[in-house]
């Protein structure tokens, strides 16, 4: 169990569904990609394939809106206090039906975590959630969203990061060890790039599993992909999985 | 010849049926009891009240598929329940269910010791089923087993040497008539004797809360995890066989076995009437009832508080009970 | 010579694999203990065992599907489940539910808790021997389980929540009949606390056993009884309230020690708690709408959010995003209570024996359908 | 008559058994013969109409001593093959040595004690008071054989806490 495969390597497991051979690590993030832009360029009129998908979204969203707060409403304390602490790291700030958010690099992520969890206004002491979200068609197709609760202060903020397919995204686990197994789930499900952690295998999916269930360029239905190319392949590993877990 | 083969050939067999239904019987009225402790009604279709439910366990248990596991010790296996059981069985040789020599096998003289040396052979059924499984869990659970018995095994034959030295025999009828001449149960002069055979007795037994090499929860069902069919059948009855056997000789040891309440007073004396086999099976009966209860109510302890327990409780106080009674036994 | 008797008093460590099934493990939980005797010195949690992709179906179900499937995430409180989406996606489209929805979605909420408490004290003295409570504790939730079935119909995933209030009113008499279980359930846990709270064995097995500190416990992200167990004031019911949690007195009771005996009696009092906030709301029920004004085509504007309710497990969130144009949700997250006191299982655990690891697993009360969703 | 056939049934028992406790290759299996001899030696004596020690035999050896025997085979075994036995002819003389100097012994006491038929070995020094196996056995152990019985169990006492000492490394 504890010595299997290292799967870190989230390239190797890129969904390669209906036959698109484009392989997404030739240019890594620079521009979006045959396969993972293919709904994107299926709208635009584009035909790179003979194939096209039968029921591509009439229009995939090119990311989220992240509105800017109103400039009448006042900024809260710890907003205030990181802006003055760290100035650079804060690219944005969004607010959204109550919930403020600030969108950070990932460069800055950790400085960020450190100084909301450690500042007395802001004092982030429990992290709610890791998770993210997949925007295939942007450059940057994953946000990285962080829900902080401060148990002491009793407010929320969400920390944002976006981050390329390859772009490496720091581990909280350091600053919140609540962080450990749900940046787990989140890079068994979305394959982020994370630096880091600690413990990084696969949580909820199986541990030979291959390509990232929650993106968005993954088929909805079926058993995987990887079954469907080759079963036979997939019963062996599935077998030799079972016998070497027996310890 | 008559005697001495035929008559305790003819005691044999009765005995060993009459322990086997109602080793059966038990499990219904332990179900049962649990069940109405826990406001619900246990079997009720087989049978009227669902009495014939201690018939259809057997037949199902006899019917079942027997599965040795392939990478099991075969033979250890095998001897494994069968170990467990003879002892269980043969101790009933010399439990006296009344005073005259028809209600009993045998009373040889050391009767006491010979329940307390055959009891202990018990444990080789319980170490060897957990080694023969050939599987981590019964493993563990035996080696549970097989310490809790031998620790408790000391204290309740520590606790016993008191009684022998109340009752001045190792002989079961004699402790019984020395009881009669005493005019008053052991378990009034003896009571702390009396409490630590019955924690004792319920460790020995692998009884709730001592039932940790069973615990379903922690251990899927303990050392007979693999077992099925026939051979878990017969761990089942020796575990059910060795509570009979304790209340039998708690009932012996402390209430008196076959006299009534009593036996002193001659005013009480219309109680002669009911027979005395009747008075042994309604004490055994109650105590098999406490066990029951205790079962019901009680969560359980865990490993090693009750290594604990017996090591540095109960230990202790049987030593200190055995010193008490023999300074006063000299004293008076 | 020498060497081999050396090797020979060398401890092994022994794996012992516990689960997927195994009869205290909660459902399909594995654990890969490595133990020493019996003292585990380490844990493996291995779960997904019931993964199906709630969340990934959930991105691809009409907004009002989405409710079913949260049923099947804790479906043992299936109507906090229903809660928390539901006020997300309120949230998310700033509709504003009608006072007598409100409070009838609180009694609801709090049955459920109370169901859900009755299922884990059940099983949870279960692990630790006690098997008569077992059955106590699941004849209460049997009339819980009633009074659901004669709300909306069904005794498990009950989808007795709508987006922007509820489908159904209460049948008549529901409230007597609320009001009769609050007196049944004020004995019966009388009855729960005569059978444990003093019982020696019971002690024994919960003082001192899986003891985390406050601090500890807030970085773990454990949440809901198990934090609060640690001493930590921690509701979302009292930090951020829903529905109409502000308008009823509660206390939330606290631990002191943060052990196994602590977080059992946080529970019983929620017991109490749970009954008191099911009186005041039965009571002051108003009259009006149980429905608030919302479109038939559900298309929340784009944006995110995320939202917590206080399930019985603990903090249960939804972070969901609309993308303003489908009539489903771009992004569904929920931020699992059990998986999140799961995660505490491992500090808690090492140290323990074997046996003690059955009552932790107890104690955190994880759903495992929750865990993996 | 019977018990001429249960004595010799039993001692071929016996022998069978001993004999496959040392060349059982298993050693558990070599554990339980060994229990199963105690358990027939247990029954010779009740033969010999010694039934205490028959129980003590079965109560302090098979249901004690073979016990933690087989506790340490289990725990030391696990997961290791049986050992094969390593050059059997090595120690042959050695072992057929012993088993001579042995079977003189036993000769020996046989000629001594026919020699000296007249008076019984085991008589007590004084009149016994007691009737009974049991009775008799406790008056010879505290009476004539106090001193060894002492110290026998001051014995006993050392090798308790030696062992103890041994096993508890942090003492």
């Amino acid at each position: 169990m504890v010595d299997d495969q290292a799967p870190g390597d989230d390239k190797a497991a890129k969904p390669a569904d209906g036959g698109a051979p484009a392989s997404p690590e030739v240019t890594p993030a620079a521009s979006p990609t045959p396969a993972v832009a293919k709904p994107a360029a299926a709208a635009a009129g584009t035909k790179p394939k003979p194939k096209p998908k039968p029921k591509a979204p009439p229009e995939a969203p090119k990311g989220p809106t992240d509105p800017p707060p109103p400039d009448d409403l006042e900024r809260p304390a710890y907003l205030v206090a990181l802006q003055e602490a760290l100035p650079d790291a804060v690219q944005a700030i969004s607010y959204w039906v109550g919930d403020w958010t600030v969108i950070v690099p990932a460069t800055a992520l950790l400085d960020v975590a450190r100084f909301l969890r450690d500042d007395d206004v802001a004092s982030f002491d429990y992290c709610s959630d890791v998770t993210a979200s997949d925007w295939p068609p942007r450059e940057q197709r994953f946000d990285v969203i962080y829900c902080l609760y401060s148990i002491r202060r009793r407010h929320r903020i969400r920390i944002k990061v976006r981050a390329g397919e390859t772009e490496p995204v720091p581990s909280v686990t350091d600053v919140w060890p609540a962080a450990n197994w749900l940046e787990r789930e989140m890079w068994d499900m979305f394959g982020v790039n994370l630096t880091g952690h600690p413990d990084l295998r696969r949580i909820l999916m199986p541990d030979n599993w291959q390509g990232f269930p929650q993106r968005k360029d993954y088929p909805l239905e079926g058993p995987g992909e990887f079954l469907l190319e080759s079963p036979m392949e997939w019963l062996r590993l599935r077998n030799m999985v079972d016998e070497t877990e027996m310890e | 010849m008559i005697d001495t083969v035929f008559w305790p050939l003819v005691k044999i067999v009765v005995l060993l049926n009459a322990v086997m239904v109602s080793v059966t019987f038990m499990t219904l009225l332990e179900r049962k009891v649990i069940a109405w402790a826990q406001s619900r009604l246990g079997p009720m279709r087989v049978g009227p009240y669902g009495v014939l439910q201690a018939i259809a366990d057997p037949i199902k248990l006899i019917l079942k598929e027997d599965i040795t596991p392939a990478k099991a010790d075969k033979v250890m296996f095998t001897l494994a329940p069968i170990m467990s059981l003879v002892p269980a069985f043969v101790v009933f040789a010399v439990i006296p269910f009344g005073a005259d020599p028809f209600y009993y096998v045998a009373d040889i003289n050391v009767g006491l010791l010979f329940i307390v040396s055959v009891t202990s052979i018990g444990v080789y059924g319980i170490i060897l089923a957990g080694w023969a499984s050939n599987s981590k869990y019964p493993l563990l659970a035996s080696l549970r087993a097989s310490a809790q018995l031998i620790s408790y095994e000391i204290a309740v034959t520590m606790t016993l040497v008191s009684l022998i030295l109340t009752a001045g025999t190792l002989s079961m009828v004699g402790i019984v008539e020395a009881q009669q001449e005493a005019g008053v149960w052991f378990g009034f002069i003896q009571p702390v004797a009396f409490v630590l055979v019955l924690i004792g007795g319920l460790a020995e037994t692998n009884r709730a809360p001592f039932d940790m090499p069973e615990a379903e929860q922690e251990l899927t069902g303990g050392f007979h995890t693999e077992y099925s069919g026939m051979r878990f059948a017969l761990f089942f009855l020796a575990e059910y066989a060795n509570m009979i056997v304790i209340s039998a000789v708690i009932v012996v040891l402390f209430w008196g076995g076959w006299l009534r309440p009593f036996p002193s007073v001659d005013a009480l004396a219309v109680l002669d009437y009911i027979p005395q086999w009747c008075w042994f099976f309604f004490k055994m009966f109650m105590v098999l009832y406490l066990f029951i209860w205790i079962r019901a109510t009680l969560p359980r302890y865990r490993y090693d508080q009750l290594m604990r327990i017996g090591w540095k409780v109960l230990i202790p106080i049987a030593i200190a009970n055995v010193v008490i009674t023999a300074v006063v036994k000299v004293l008076l | 010579m020498a060497t081999e008797s050396a090797a020979m008093f060398d401890t092994d460590e022994l794996v012992l694999n516990m689960g997927p099934q195994h009869p205290s493990t909660h459902g399909v939980l594995r654990l890969v203990l490595r133990l020493d005797g019996e003292r585990v010195k380490d844990v493996d949690v291995v779960m997904g065992y019931v993964h199906r992709g709630i969340e990934k179906l959930s991105e691809n179900r009409d907004w009002t599907q989405i409710i079913l499937l949260t049923d099947r995430m804790d479906y043992v409180a299936a109507a906090t489940n229903n809660l928390g989406y539901c006020e997300t996606v309120e949230k998310l489209m700033e509709v504003e539910v009608p006072r007598r929805a409100r409070y009838i979605r609180t009694i609801l909420a709090e049955l459920q808790r109370i169901a859900s408490h009755c299922l884990w004290l059940g099983t949870h003295a279960m692990d630790i021997g006690a098997m008569t409570v077992f059955l106590y504790a699941f004849r209460e939730r049997e009339l819980i389980l009633d009074l659901f079935e004669e709300y909306c119909g069904a005794r498990l995933t009950y989808n007795s929540m709508r987006i922007g209030g509820l489908p159904l009113d209460l049948p008549s008499g529901w409230d007597a009949k609320v009001r009769a279980f609050c007196d049944i359930m004020d004995s019966k846990v009388e009855e729960y606390e005569e059978l444990l709270t003093n019982n020696r064995i019971w002690l024994q097995r919960t003082r001192g056993i899986g003891v985390i500190s406050g601090p500890d416990a807030t970085a773990l992200g454990l949440c809901g009884p198990p934090l609060r167990g640690s001493g930590v004031y921690r509701d979302v019911r009292k930090d951020e309230p829903y529905a109409a949690y502000d308008e009823f007195e509660f206390d939330v009771p606290l631990g002191t020690r943060g052990d196994t005996y602590d977080r059992y009696l946080i529970r019983l009092e929620e017991f109490r708690q749970s009954i008191r906030i099911i009186r005041q709301a039965v009571d002051g029920l108003p009259e009006g709408p149980i429905m608030g004004k919302v479109p038939r085509l559900l298309k929340p504007k784009a944006g995110e959010t995320y939202h917590a309710i206080e399930s019985p497990k603990g903090e249960l969130g939804y972070f969901i995003a609309s993308d303003g144009r489908s009539t489903n949700p771009y992004r569904f997250r929920v931020r699992p209570p059990s998986f999140c006191n799961l995660q505490g299982l491992r500090p808690l655990v090492i140290g323990h024996l074997v046996a003690d690891v059955v009552a932790l697993i107890g104690t955190l009360d994880v759903v495992l359908g929750e865990v993996d969703r | 008559m019977a018990e001429t056939i249960a004595f010799y049934t039993l001692s071929v028992l016996i022998l069978g058994l001993a004999v496959l406790v040392v060349t059982a290759k298993n050693t558990v299996h070599s554990v339980v013969s060994l229990v199963m001899t105690f358990l027939c030696v247990a029954a010779l004596y009740v033969v010999l109409e010694a039934e205490f020690l028959a129980v003590i035999q079965i109560l302090v050896y098979a249901g004690g001593i073979v016990v933690l025997y087989l506790f340490v085979v289990m725990l030391v075994n696990v997961g290791r093959p049986p050992e094969e036995h390593r050059d059997p002819r090595r120690l042959s003389v050695l072992g057929l040595g012993l088993a001579g100097a042995m079977l003189l012994e036993v000769a020996g006491i046989v000629a001594y004690s026919y020699s000296r038929s007249t008076s019984s070995v085991t008589a007590p020094a004084g009149p016994s008071p007691v009737q009974g196996n049991t009775e008799e056995l406790g008056w010879l152990l505290y009476t004539d054989y106090l001193i060894p019985f002492e110290l026998a169990s001051v014995l006993l006492l050392v090798a308790m806490v030696g062992a103890i000492v041994l096993a508890r490394r942090d003492l």
